[in-house]
């Protein structure tokens, strides 16, 4: 098995577990998808980049692998509902919509981007399908906590992206954005319990009250 | 020597903020408040030190032009900020001022990393960490509005200082493929120097990811819909610093990879487009402001219009970069002036309702002179400096030929400058039908506005005695 | 010198001429109508009236009439008469001449409200409305007399010769100018299709009322004012008719004269010929009153209006050739 | 001749400053006022002691500087010799105006002794106007364009404060919001040509240019620059479509503010397009001089006709500003014609009869306005003019003295009316032989000025008989008012007015010879012109002095005669007028005209131009006691719901983004950002 073919699988890893996220009614599952999620990208980042500070990969799988899961699995506990419910874009049609985006994202970066991206036409899509999946889980879901999730379904997309094209990122750097990704979830957390007392539901529809009225 | 001093100034409001976080409640009492004005006085101190000195700066701080200025005007506002929260919060119970203290601390200790910062990723980690920071301070008042309000901030904003970071990963791209080998220094006069040689593409396409994603931070159109919600939310002087400081913060990302952009091969790529968003974003503050019944949201508005005014300027370019300078600098003076006013009239309205205000010119003087000529020199009275900025962006405009563009920007200013005088007398003159408890005796603080105000004023004879 | 000695001769044959006025009427009703001198008899019998002055009054009642009479005696100081130079003409005198009337008109207005009686306001109420239509004609007159002779003075559109009503070219056109003159004339003086002298009911009054509270001396002067205003506006209107060409080829066809030979007898039968076209139009104006009621109030705007188009069309019609 | 330079340059400035200081005074006293409140009950006697001092102090302080300052620029303007400017930019023209803007503050100053209540509106209206006179002079001094725009910029908001003293007024409310659009929309204009001007000379922005400077701009820029510079000036001198506020907020603010609004600010403002039209030194200008044309005889007509049917005296007086305002650009306009077909003789013509305008103007309107002012104070009430009657047995000294000022302001002979209406027409003949396509300009001039006098006449005969003759309509609450009072107030500036108006309407000659040193100061090749022009209007001026003596001989004869007549009879004059018996001339119900009944008949003539709507009460018994008139509401053109809807159809648009459903929800938000980014990264991948 080559360090070509492991390549290939783990990004095929990414791309099921993106696609997986989108299919999800029940959210212990999808936390625990993107758990694995973030363990593969920092894989395949160990397996692309040579020169890579030995710590590094070690902290971001305790960070994305462990750390957020279980903080996310806490808040959850404390949340009375542990399933979608009712979503605006229905599961299906999400995941037809995901394998529709994948084909065309594939599509456009082989035959138009591919003097661009030489070998990485591939895994700039798989990182491309996952910012677009993060997206749509936002968008496309009322639960608060799937908002938190595709947001760090986004970031492993960012951080996939910029892994393949930098080489050579300081460390500090690395662990500087880690340790914001990290904050960033906390701060979410919290604000998802205060949700939860004052409105007893995750449910973002209900927070729709600010608009601008038209005072005659 | 002076490096460190660079360092200081970012450290000492960020350990505070956490000393402030650790301290037990029983043992904050009032006195310890003094703590908090005494380190902004000491941060401004700093400030001034820099500014004097002029520190070259090591490859993660450095002092460059705009950042000095921002940072000066940082910390003023965040003094005047602090001392009207002493007197704004004496109601409140010692916890939330506790907690909001800390916060602030924790807020200008990011705000100030964000003005020095001289690596790109640094920048964006210090975006990252106020965003962060000021969510909670908009959650002060605990209500189901400033929650909601809370909510779509930080989810917004991350989602675009996420997009961001993918643009700031192209840019840094476009660099790395033109030397593969050694070790990469992302620092902005590195950028600058590498700049010409830059792979274009890229970099076009990094500057898209950064207007777009600073752009949500700075308030841009399309993406400004959290702004109203926040600083309306929000109570009053840390309305008043989201809008006088943060949003230039945003600005400046923006302008630095704007400046890149400039440099390089690609020459004025982003003035089209920042001229479009800056007409976009006066278009959707002048239709949401025509008709609308919150003062304070009226204000955000307002800004959405600012913002939407400097990136008209700075797509420009030329000679409008100096009214864009000028605009920053006395658009946060005002605004935040105004937003403190804003807080006078919730105390004395208890409601941000304008069709339940009125008579304020008999209620309270002091803030009703405030507020007048607070609003007359957002408009562009003359002898303020918002007259010369837009003087100068009109100049640079026509010289430029944009006929349509300018004239659409003078109609909306119009609308806008109409907007928000009648919105004035309707709430100084208009008579107030007598329900409710309208009590103007508690002290109001008038004069941290009035100092803005001042600073504006003297800023504008400047150019005024200058010019004769 | 000529011309002050012979406008004095004519301010003295005003009333005669009123009386004139009177006699044709009465012929025209089969009566015998009032004596030659009757006007002078009242005029003089009210100059030695005690007057009796209402207590709202102030001092305007009291000057108006004073007003009014000075300035038809001071107008004819600038009219000239009979191809006679006037005692004052100067560029832009037609000026002078309206503010004069319109001053003349203004106390007549403060007048009439000063005796707080409703009949007199209600004439002033009328005659504010209609005089100011009338001036807008007498306007468009000027400007076609301006377009003539580029220049705004009196003497210039009578004597120069340049309006000449029988000139070959400018007949058609004049001719309609003197009809809407003619028109004005009979607006401004309240005669017959205006409003009737002789009524008696003060509702349907327009200029008889505003003089309804005068009595004495002050009614006399008000009478004389309003007896010289349409001599003034009659002998403006002869002026157009009279032309100098015309007078001569009269005398030496008819009396076989010529002007260098007998120069008086030539100036006496010239003057003749003035006071004969001054009286055929107030003949005119009696056969007028005698044959026509007068028009509702409502229609004289209209009225007005058309002595306005008939103006405007003869500078259209001159405009075209000159 | 050795002290004149120090006369020219340093004196004006030394009294101006000393105004400066004076006014200095009047906002001390303002702010202890206003720092009263938080003072002891007995702290407060010492304070407001304190404040009167301080308020006599500096009203005598201005009203000393304001009047050795109209010595030393009447002086100037004497000694000046002709084209030369002094000190900074003390040219015969700035004196001029200066001259005007002094003698209007002089007039509306107020008087020296205490007024009844010292209240704060008093203090407020004292400092601002002393504010507003300031700036207006500094302006017409400045040299420098970037100056001279911005002191205007700070006069329009010195005068919005002036007008938001009075707020507790409703009508003042919407005067105050009109004044602000309009403001608005001339700082707009002006900040527009300020750019175009910088850019075009190619001077560093924000450094000073000097008038002179202008001339260099390309000839089709400068078209646009005067243009926008007309509108920017036009926003503040009450001409048509700018008028509202003005209408609105005369009859509730104080009557100085009035007369400084009306005749001080509307003239600076006329001054400054002035100045800047000759400094640009135009000589091609085609479509300004239409656009000028248009909206000055749309301001005349319009203005007229609503100076007929208005029934408040200061509305009405507002409305005749409006006109005379109009008469004023109308001018302008001829001389704009004149000078794009290079005929020499008719310019210098048109702009000294528009001279002559603004003097006559300026003084007969600040001498109604002042009186209008002080008669609605003393009688604490609006001046409604159906509601008054009789006021010239009560104050015989000032309706005499109104009737003069009306008198001239309707175009009289013996007052200065008279003779600047027939200079203006004299202009409007002359430009008929300009050429075929000013012919029908000219006739429409001509026709306009003769609507604008039969209006001005028919309303002020209106105004002044249902106002002060007659029989009382109403009883006035205080029949004890004393004229007295308010007597000393008219001893120095109404004989100044008064000798103004009269020299003016009877000595017409030398005061022209005067203004054609203005007209030399601004437009220096017309010395020539000049000079023939006196041999054409010379001879008719004296003349015209000539005759009006041989009036006043006529006059004086027919006098003597009458005295002569009635000089043994005893005229008796207790009798009441005849009333059909039903005494209803007493006090309290009059028989009288209405001055809405009296213009009836032009009102209903020209009721389509004017928006009327009229309620008549049905009346129940045959002589009902209760009142119930008829009653005709004229609101003014810009008011009508045609065009009230209209601007409502404008805003009903925008409703829709209001309505967008869910609109509050963050998914709407987000989807929002990634559409921005969406759309941006097509658009600029094509490009």
């Amino acid at each position: 098995m080559s360090l070509y073919d492991a390549y290939i699988g783990l990004l095929s890893l990414i791309l099921l577990t993106c696609l997986a996220s989108l299919s999800m009614q029940r959210l212990r599952p999808l936390i625990k998808t993107v758990a694995l999620q973030g363990i593969a990208v920092t894989m395949t980042t160990l397996l692309y980049q040579q020169n890579v500070h030995f710590l590094l990969p070690f902290i971001m799988i305790i960070v994305k692998g462990v750390l957020i899961p279980m903080l996310l699995l806490y808040t959850l506990k404390k949340v009375s509902i542990k399933s979608e419910g009712k979503p605006i874009v229905g599961f299906h049609a999400s995941v037809l919509l995901g394998i529709l985006f994948l084909f065309m994202v594939i599509h456009y970066s082989h035959d138009k981007l591919s003097k661009l991206l030489a070998d990485q036409s591939f895994s700039f899509s798989v990182a491309v399908v996952t910012i677009a999946c993060g997206l749509f889980l936002m968008m496309a879901r009322r639960k608060a906590l799937t908002q938190v999730v595709g947001y760090l379904i986004m970031d492993n997309g960012i951080y996939l992206m910029g892994a393949l094209f930098l080489k050579n990122i300081p460390f500090v750097l690395e662990f500087a954005i880690l340790l914001d990704l990290l904050v960033a979830v906390m701060v979410m957390g919290i604000i998802l319990h205060k949700i939860n007392e004052t409105f007893n539901s995750i449910d973002t529809t209900s927070l729709a009250t600010l608009k601008d009225r038209w005072h005659e | 020597m002076n490096n460190l001093l660079l360092w200081a100034v970012c450290a000492l409001p960020l350990t505070i903020g956490l000393i402030t976080f650790l301290i037990p409640v029983d043992y904050y009492k009032r006195q310890l408040q003094h703590l908090s004005l005494l380190v902004a006085l000491a941060h401004l101190l700093f400030t001034l030190f820099i500014l004097f000195f002029k520190p070259s700066g090591d490859s993660y701080l450095f002092w460059s032009g705009e950042g000095g200025v921002l940072l000066l005007l940082i910390s003023t506002l965040f003094l005047m900020a602090i001392i009207y929260l002493k007197n704004y919060f004496h109601d409140q119970e010692v916890a939330t001022i506790k907690q909001c203290h800390a916060w602030c601390f924790l807020f200008l200790g990011a705000m100030s990393l964000t003005t020095l910062a001289h690596n790109i990723i640094l920048f964006w980690v210090a975006i990252e960490l106020t965003t962060l920071v000021s969510a909670p301070l908009i959650y002060t008042h605990k209500s189901k509005t400033s929650l909601e309000a809370t909510w779509k901030y930080i989810i917004l904003c991350s989602i675009g200082i996420a997009f961001a970071l993918l643009g700031i990963f192209f840019v840094v791209m476009s660099l790395a493929l033109i030397m593969p080998k050694e070790e990469l220094s992302l620092t902005f006069s590195n950028f600058i120097l590498y700049a010409p040689k830059m792979n274009r593409l890229w970099l076009e396409l990094g500057l898209i990811f950064v207007l777009i994603g600073f752009g949500t931070k700075m308030g841009l159109a399309p993406m400004h819909s959290w702004l109203p919600d926040a600083h309306s939310e929000a109570p009053s002087p840390i309305s008043a610093l989201l809008s006088g400081a943060l949003l230039n913060c945003a600005f400046l990302g923006i302008y630095r990879v704007y400046e890149i952009v400039g440099k390089s091969s690609a020459g004025a790529f982003g003035a089209e487009l920042l001229i479009s968003f800056g007409l976009l974003s006066i278009f959707f503050a002048t239709i949401f402001m025509i008709r609308q019944n919150d003062y304070k949201r009226l204000l955000a508005y307002s800004s959405v219009e600012n913002m939407g005014i400097i990136a008209f300027g700075t797509g420009i370019g030329g000679i409008a970069l100096v009214g864009v300078y000028i605009h920053l600098i006395h658009h946060s003076l005002i605004k935040s002036s105004l937003f403190m006013t804003t807080g006078n009239l919730l105390k004395i309205f208890k409601s941000k309702e304008i069709s339940k205000s009125g008579e304020l010119a008999t209620l309270h003087q002091g803030s009703f002179s405030v507020l007048l000529i607070g609003v007359f020199a957002l408009v562009g009275g003359p002898p303020f400096g918002i007259f010369f900025s837009k003087l100068y962006i009109i100049i640079g405009a026509i010289s430029q030929k944009l006929w349509w563009q300018t004239s659409l920007f003078l109609v909306m200013a119009a609308i806008i400058t109409l907007t928000l005088l009648s919105v004035t007398f309707k709430i100084s003159f208009h008579p107030l039908e007598r329900g409710g408890t309208i009590s103007a005796d508690k002290k109001l603080l008038i004069w941290p506005q009035l100092f803005l105000l001042l600073c504006s004023l003297l800023l504008g004879l400047y150019y005024l005695l200058g010019s004769i | 010198m000529k011309h002050l000695f012979f406008a004095l001769i004519m301010i003295a044959f005003a009333p005669l001429l009123m009386s004139l006025i009177a006699r044709v009427k009465a012929i025209f009703a089969g009566k015998v109508g009032l004596p030659w001198f009757f006007y002078y008899h009242t005029l003089l019998k009210l100059l030695q009236k005690t007057p009796v002055i209402s207590m709202h009054t102030t001092a305007i009642f009291t000057t108006a009439p004073l007003i009014n009479l000075a300035v038809m005696l001071f107008l004819f100081a600038f009219l000239p008469l009979a191809n006679y130079r006037p005692l004052l003409s100067f560029y832009g005198d037609i000026f002078v001449v309206i503010a004069f009337l319109a001053l003349a008109r203004i106390f007549s207005l403060l007048a009439a409200f000063d005796t707080a009686s409703s009949f007199s306001a209600m004439g002033a109420a009328r005659d504010v409305f209609y005089s100011m239509l009338a001036e807008i004609v007498l306007f468009t007159i000027f400007i076609i007399f301006f377009r003539l002779t580029n220049d705004l003075s009196l003497a210039t559109f009578a004597i120069e010769g340049k309006i000449e009503l029988f000139a070959r070219s400018t007949f058609f056109p004049l001719l309609l100018v003197a009809v809407s003159f003619f028109m004005l004339l009979l607006q401004e003086n309240a005669r017959v299709p205006i409003d009737d002298p002789n009524t008696h009911l003060e509702l349907t009054m327009i200029d008889e009322v505003k003089i309804l509270d005068y009595s004495g001396p002050y009614l006399a002067f008000m009478q004389l004012s309003l007896f010289l205003k349409l001599l003034f506006y009659s002998c403006f209107l002869a002026n157009l008719l009279f032309s100098q060409s015309l007078v001569t080829q009269l005398c030496t066809i008819a009396l076989s004269l010529d002007s260098n030979s007998y120069p008086l007898l030539y100036a006496f039968f010239k003057n003749l010929i003035f006071i004969a076209l001054v009286s055929a139009i107030y003949i005119a104006i009696a056969v007028i009153e005698s044959s026509m009621a007068r028009l509702a109030l409502k229609k004289i705007p209209k009225y007005s209006l058309s002595a306005l188009v008939l103006a405007v069309l003869a500078a259209i019609l001159m405009w075209r050739n000159v | 001749m050795m002290f004149m330079p120090f006369v020219f340059a340093t004196l004006p400035l030394l009294e101006v400053l000393l105004f400066a200081f004076g006014s200095l005074f009047l906002l001390s006293a303002l702010l202890f006022d206003l720092g009263l409140s938080r003072h002891s009950r007995f702290k407060q006697i010492l304070i407001k002691r304190r404040i009167i001092t301080l308020y006599s102090i500096g009203n005598r302080l201005n009203l000393l500087s304001l009047a050795c300052l109209l010595v030393t620029i009447l002086i100037c303007f004497f000694a000046l010799p002709v084209g030369v400017t002094a000190g900074i930019a003390f040219d015969h023209f700035s004196l001029f105006f200066i001259f005007i803007v002094v003698v209007t503050s002089l007039v509306s100053h107020p008087s020296v002794r205490m007024p009844l209540d010292l209240g704060r509106a008093t203090l407020l209206n004292a400092f601002f106007s002393a504010l507003l006179t300031l700036l207006l002079l500094l302006v017409l001094a400045a040299n420098s364009v970037l100056l001279a725009l911005i002191l205007w910029e700070m006069a329009t908001f010195c005068g919005l404060l002036l007008l938001a003293i009075h707020y507790q007024k409703k009508s003042l409310r919407k005067a105050l919001l009109a004044y602000a659009i309009v403001a608005e929309m001339g700082t707009l204009f002006l900040v527009v040509a300020l750019g175009m001007i910088y850019i075009y000379s190619n001077a560093a922005p924000l450094t000073p240019i000097s008038f002179s400077r202008l001339a260099t701009l390309p000839a089709t820029i400068k078209e646009v620059v005067l243009l926008l510079l007309f509108f920017g000036f036009a926003a503040k001198s009450d001409l048509f479509p700018f008028h509202l506020w003005a209408v609105r907020s005369y009859p509730a603010i104080m009557p100085r503010t009035a007369t400084l609004f009306s005749s001080a600010t509307a003239k600076v403002a006329f001054a400054l397009t002035l100045r800047f039209y000759f400094s640009m030194e135009i000589t091609q200008s085609s479509y300004v001089g239409v656009i000028i044309f248009v909206l000055a005889i749309l301001s005349i007509v319009l203005g007229s006709l609503y100076t007929i049917s208005q029934k408040n005296l200061h509305r009405m007086l507002a409305y005749s500003t409006v006109e005379n305002m109009g008469i004023l650009y109308l001018g302008f306009a001829l001389f704009i014609f004149a000078s794009s077909l290079g005929h020499q003789l008719l310019m210098v013509f048109a702009i000294l009869a528009t001279f002559f305008f603004v003097l006559h103007h300026a003084l007969s309107k600040a001498l109604a306005l002042q009186i209008a002012g002080t008669l609605a104070e003393t009688l604490k009430r609006p001046l409604r003019i159906d509601e008054l009657g009789g006021i010239a047995k009560i104050f015989p000294w000032m309706s005499r003295l109104m009737l003069i000022a009306f008198l001239s302001l309707m175009g009289a002979p013996f007052f200065s009316g008279f003779i600047a209406e027939a200079l203006l027409l004299m202009v409007a003949f002359k430009s008929m032989l300009l050429g075929a396509p000013y012919i029908l300009l000219a006739i429409i001039a001509i026709f306009a000025l003769v609507v604008a006098n039969l209006a001005s006449i028919a309303s002020f005969t209106k105004a002044y008989t249902a106002i002060f003759q007659g029989v009382q309509k109403t009883v006035y609450r205080s029949s004890s008012i004393k004229e007295k009072l308010y007597w000393r107030r008219f001893t120095l500036y109404g004989l100044l007015l008064l000798l103004g108006i009269f020299a003016m309407g009877i000595f017409p000659w030398p005061i022209i010879l005067e203004l054609q040193k203005i007209v030399i100061a601004l437009y220096p090749q017309s010395r020539i012109m000049l000079s023939n022009l006196n041999m054409e209007i010379a001879v008719p001026m004296m003349l015209f002095s000539l005759s009006l003596t041989l009036f006043f001989l006529l006059f004086l004869l027919l006098k003597v005669s009458l005295w002569w007549l009635l000089r043994d009879k005893t005229i008796r004059r207790d009798a009441i007028t005849w009333d059909c018996g039903m005494h209803f001339t007493s006090e309290a119900r009059p028989l009288q005209y209405t001055g809405t009944s009296y213009l009836m008949s032009m009102i209903t003539f020209f009721r389509p131009l004017l928006f009327s709507k009229s309620i008549s009460p049905r009346i129940v018994e045959i002589f009902p006691d209760k009142k119930s008139f008829y009653r005709l509401q004229i609101a003014d053109f810009l008011k009508q719901p045609r065009l009230q809807n209209l601007s409502y159809l404008l805003i009903r648009p925008l409703k829709i983004f209001h309505e967008i459903p869910r609109q509050g929800h963050i998914q709407w938000s987000i989807f929002s950002l990634v559409l921005a980014l969406i759309v941006t990264i097509i658009c600029f991948v094509r490009s």
